[in-house]
């Protein structure tokens, strides 16, 4: 009433305000976080809540659906996946591909050509859910923006998904089995 | 519920011919003629004063349009209402006048699947524009659709 | 006596709002007739994102429509997928695990909360904050949604329940930071609150704008805090319990002026009323079970089923018939949004240009979800 | 100190002094006024920039965020590139738009808030025309914009520019008459027009002490007159998407902004000038002071902008109409009275008589409201 409310509001704002300069000064001298790993900010924290992107970036969580990766069998150092093709037929939306090899490579069935077009991906994760051998798994990664849609760009074949897999999985373990 | 609804329902209308139908929501079947005065009744009789949703169905042999009835004040359980349309020329009479809310549901059974409303003030295409051709949720509409954007100017 | 003739000869303008305006919530038009500033008439014209997700449903399998219903209200992609599994296990028989059961309560109470803050945020923009309050909200979302990256592995598009449970257990790590992003949650709906409830422009802006009374309410089939503003005791949580809710202690907030304010109070109470049920839940969360297992090939049996949840939308319903096979033959969405436009015309008739983005704005609407 | 006391006089004379050497004495004058011009010019460009960045990294902290900061230090650049994007963009005219007027308008609605800053005392002897009208000068000139804004929201045949345009109308016409009410009170205790008089008449006290009341008036319908939230109804982008400027682009859309922007300083100084003392100040150069001062009015704008919504038109004018005016006229009576009766008496009498009365005009507005309330609430009970 009478302006009250109004001033109340305005206290609000302005403690946001005070607030945001002393959690800079928190963080003084820096101003990023140390090695760009951010982190958000606690519930009870007050403060600048922006993350300072791409000085400083939150680290994903390990069930992150990232850009998908193939997974290689460290024994033998062959691809896990056996071609079958199940994830193609769960996905909703048919981006992935798969042609199973004619023959067998050390006594299991690897694939011919396995290609994933991210640009309609929906990254429900149906694939990775729906994969009996472990072979497919999400990465980290979410920078996948290209300049061109061709093949080689937003369109992945099986051995750029294996180098992500050699990457992000060295031992042939998935962040999210990791997990537990 | 349903089932005491329907008797009620059979006490009050003898000469229409009502269906009960099992299932896993139990439904009453309605003759699309009869389908305004029984909605009616439930509506201010029964105290069915909410219409939840309005369905059409594609099914081989018949289009069907299902109605989701609530009562506010009587709690869970909808009361299920089908109402059977010819293939050729389907039409329902329009429940606008006692649901106003039914007004731009039954806009989108018209568009998506082309069962008219009779006596609904403003029956026209919702989702999709005006001049599109077929009806998408119909069974023999093909995925592809009969016309691509930006034809309609040219045809 | 002689009369003169005092009043002016005007026309009125037809006005054309949208689809691409700041506060159509994305691409929604109305064609506005006005006089003055003054609306004499409204006319909703939708569609702009329509994808056809009805058809698309009746081509996927049934599992492969779970990330498709994220897509529809994007805000609350967990209530979603809640309200379509419920319908397919209702479809199928098929009982839940209590522990999913409960991570499925808290994943969706939490979606409400986002929900409401997200809503009313954008309210307050369409009054014209210049999004101070908005984000406010979103700083809130973003800890909610780190819980659901978590969970599900992504922030908006969870794809995280299943039939028979939920796709994985909840992460090591969750419940700790749950419990602090819930315990922190009263002290930022009270800061809302501080900032908007008692602000006279706010009030001045809201109060007696858009009155719903109950019985045109009733009639227009409006759901959810909309209904419940206009003063309608109907939560589904509470008339037709679904899931585990009749084990919870909370109440239904009810309006008792039917406007804008009205919608704004109802919707921080029942943010209040989610944080209620978010702590009985984590003290009451059972270990065990998160799914049953089922083939991968899933069919269900022959028949029809509808199942209605309580988003926080509104009514949030899925009518399903099935032939046996492995897609549905008929895949409905009950809207709660695009049920709930159904009354603007009515409610923005006499009201100025400035309140009509108010009540669009209360209304809470989602374009993914009205268009579909 | 002294030296920087009078940094720019100083300047001004010494330049003046050597030109004069070896011009004629109309000529140096005459070199003289046309730099005061460009300096101001000068001064109003930067003041734009520097303002729209405050503005932005002001509103980022009220939010939680640190506002532009990738364009320079602390994102100070920022307005470079604002400024290059906006001369580079595609100038468009409508098809249908009446294209004198608007190509005329973003012209006319620049020109008057230059006008403005030449009666403004910056410091002590920096003013570039001492108006004896100075006051009326700037209650005149500032009119002006509104035509312009008009010819915007005409000339571009759209019809949210015709509602911005309305609606700026209306509601400038509306808050000028409290905004000069109230400022008459000041000019009554000084008994002059000129802006620089006006300063010099605080040298005791700054007359926010004595007319609080007539300083809120003067504020918010000060608020109200440059279209700023929560009155920024003519461009409420939620609602009309731009108003008046919905159509322009480029160059002539920065011209808006820049208008925009200099009159919301403009307004916080005259603020500043009128009810805080102006220059006047302890220690630190007069220059100093006035800055601090206009700043600090305008961080208050900022402040309310980033946290209030907006009105409603008809509850916009209700205000002014239904409050401030008589409000407005209330207190130049009462002030009236407090001066004609301490006439004479010294600084203390005045200051606490003038307090008194505002304090009773507070009392009176609170007693009348809850009358109001009460009467409303029985009515409603009946009802």
């Amino acid at each position: 009433m009478l302006g009250l409310g109004i001033l109340k509001g305005l206290s609000v704002t302005l403690r946001h305000f005070v607030e945001t300069y002393v959690s800079d000064l928190k963080r003084f001298p820096h101003r990023y976080a140390p090695q760009g790993r951010a982190r958000r900010l606690r519930p009870t924290e007050r403060g600048i809540f922006t993350v300072q992107y791409p000085e400083e970036r939150l680290e994903m969580f390990p069930r992150f659906r990232g850009a998908l990766m193939q997974l290689t069998n460290p024994e033998t150092d062959i691809p896990k996946c056996t071609g079958c093709g199940i994830c193609a037929r769960f996905c909703p939306v048919g981006v992935i591909e798969v042609v199973r090899a004619e023959e067998k490579r050390d006594g299991q069935y690897v694939p011919q050509s396995y290609s994933w077009d991210l640009s309609a991906c929906l990254f429900c994760g149906l694939c990775v859910e729906s994969c009996p051998f472990g072979a497919l798994y999400h990465t980290p990664e979410y920078e996948l923006s290209t300049y061109g849609r061709q093949k080689g760009e937003l369109i992945y074949d099986l051995d750029r998904l294996l180098a992500w897999g050699q990457k992000y999985a060295p031992l042939g373990t998935p962040p999210v089995e990791q997990e537990e | 519920m349903s089932r005491e609804v329907y008797e009620r329902l059979v006490e009050e209308f003898p000469e229409t011919s009502l269906e009960y139908l099992e299932g896993k929501d139990p439904a009453i079947s309605v003759k699309a003629d009869d389908l305004f005065e029984v909605a009616r009744h439930l509506k201010e009789k029964q105290g069915y004063d909410y219409l939840s949703a309005v369905t059409g169905v594609d099914y081989p042999d018949r289009f069907e349009v299902i109605y989701h009835l609530y009562s506010m004040k009587e709690g869970p359980g909808p009361l299920i209402l089908k109402v059977s349309a010819s293939k050729e020329e389907p039409e329902v009479p329009s429940l606008v006048s006692l649901w106003p809310g039914a007004n731009f549901q039954e806009r989108e059974v018209y568009d998506l699947m082309g069962i008219r409303f009779a006596g609904h003030p403003d029956l026209k295409r919702i989702l999709l524009w005006e001049g599109y051709e077929g009806h998408p949720l119909r069974k023999d509409f093909p995925i592809e659709g009969y016309q691509t954007i930006g034809q309609e100017e040219s045809s | 006596m002689q009369t003169v003739e005092t009043r002016l000869r005007t026309e009125t303008i037809t006005l054309n709002m949208g689809p691409q305006h700041p506060s159509t919530h994305g691409v929604f038009r109305m064609i506005i007739t006005l006089d003055g500033e003054t609306i004499v008439d409204l006319e909703p014209v939708m569609g702009y994102l329509h994808r056809c997700q009805e058809k698309i449903g009746e081509r996927n399998t049934y599992l492969q429509n779970i990330p498709y219903t994220d897509r529809l209200d994007y805000i609350c992609s967990m209530s979603n997928n809640l309200a379509y599994v419920m319908a397919v296990e209702k479809l199928a028989q098929i009982e839940v695990p209590e522990r999913a059961e409960y991570i499925r309560i808290i994943m969706v109470e939490l979606t409400r909360i986002v929900n409401h803050a997200v809503a009313i945020g954008a309210l307050l923009n369409d009054l014209g904050c210049f999004f101070t309050p908005m984000l406010y909200a979103l700083e809130e979302r973003e800890r909610i949604l780190d819980l659901f990256e978590m969970a599900s592995g992504s922030r908006m598009m969870c794809n995280y329940m299943r039939f028979g449970g939920v796709r994985y257990d909840l992460p090591p790590g969750f419940m700790p930071e749950l419990k602090s992003v819930v315990a922190a949650l009263p002290a930022f709906i009270d800061e809302f609150e501080r900032l908007l409830t008692d602000n006279e422009i706010m009030r001045i802006r809201c109060q007696g704008v858009g009155i719903l009374p109950p019985d045109v309410a009733v009639g227009y089939s409006c759901t959810g805090p909309l209904l419940r503003a206009s003063g309608v005791d109907y939560d589904i949580r509470k008339v037709d319990s679904y899931s585990i809710y009749d084990r919870f202690d909370f109440d239904v907030p009810l309006g008792t002026n039917y406007d804008v304010y009205d919608r704004y109070l109802v919707r921080i109470e029942e943010m209040r009323q989610s944080v209620r049920i978010l702590e009985q839940a984590i003290e009451q969360i059972p270990e065990g079970e998160v799914s049953v297992k089922l083939p991968r090939v899933f069919k269900p049996p022959e028949g029809d089923v509808y199942h209605r949840i309580e988003s926080p939308k509104g009514e949030l319903g899925f009518y399903l018939v099935s032939d046996g096979s492995t897609n549905p033959y008929r895949y409905k969405i009950r809207s709660p949004t695009f049920i709930n436009l159904t009354v603007l015309p009515e409610l923005c008739k006499g009201h100025k240009v400035a309140d009509v983005v108010a009540i669009l704005g209360s209304i809470d609407i989602v374009l993914g979800e009205v268009d579909r | 100190m002294p030296f920087l006391n009078d940094l720019f006089v100083n300047l001004s004379y010494w330049i003046h002094g050597f030109l004069a050497r070896f011009l004629p004495l109309w000529a140096a004058d005459l070199i003289m006024m046309l730099l005061t011009i460009a300096c101001l010019i000068v001064f109003a460009l930067i003041t734009i920039m520097f303002i729209n960045w405050l503005e932005r990294k002001v509103i980022g902290r009220f939010q939680d965020r640190y506002g532009p900061n990738r364009v320079g230090p602390l994102g100070i650049l920022q307005f470079v590139a604002d400024a290059i994007k906006m001369f580079t963009k595609e100038d468009i005219t409508p098809a249908n738009a009446d294209r004198v007027i608007f190509n005329l308008a973003p012209v006319m609605v620049v020109v008057p808030t230059f006008l403005i800053l030449a009666v403004l005392p910056f410091g002590r002897g920096m003013v570039a025309a001492d108006l004896n009208i100075g006051f009326l000068y700037i209650v005149a000139i500032s009119s002006l914009t509104t035509i312009a804004i008009l010819l915007a929201g005409w000339g571009s045949r759209n019809k949210y520019s015709l509602l911005g345009g309305m609606r700026v109308v209306a509601q400038m016409i509306s808050y000028e008459v409290p905004m000069v009410l109230s400022a008459l009170g000041v000019i009554m205790l000084t008994g002059s027009l000129s802006l620089v008089s006006i300063v010099e008449g605080q040298s005791r006290v700054p007359f926010i002490l004595l007319q609080p009341l007539g300083f809120l008036i003067y504020f918010i319908s000060a608020i109200a007159e440059v279209n700023r939230a929560p009155f920024d109804l003519p461009e409420a982008e939620s609602e009309i998407i731009a108003g008046y400027h919905t159509e322009y682009s480029g160059m002539k859309y920065a011209m808006f902004l820049l208008a925009e922007y200099i009159n919301a300083f403009i307004v916080a100084a005259i603020a500043a000038t009128l009810f805080l003392g102006g220059w006047q100040g302890p220690s630190l150069p007069p220059y100093v002071w006035f800055f601090l001062k206009a700043y600090a009015i305008y961080f208050v704008l900022m402040w309310l902008r980033g946290t209030l919504p907006r009105l409603r038109i008809d509850q916009l004018m209700g205000l002014a109409w239904k409050f401030l005016v008589p409000l407005a006229l209330v207190n130049l009576l009462v002030m009236g009275l407090v001066a004609t009766l301490t006439q004479g008496k010294g600084l203390f009498p005045l200051v606490l008589a003038s307090l008194v009365a505002n304090g009773l005009i507070v009392a009176a507005v609170v007693i009348i409201y809850a009358f109001a309330m009460r009467r409303r609430r029985q009515v409603e009970v009946a009802a």
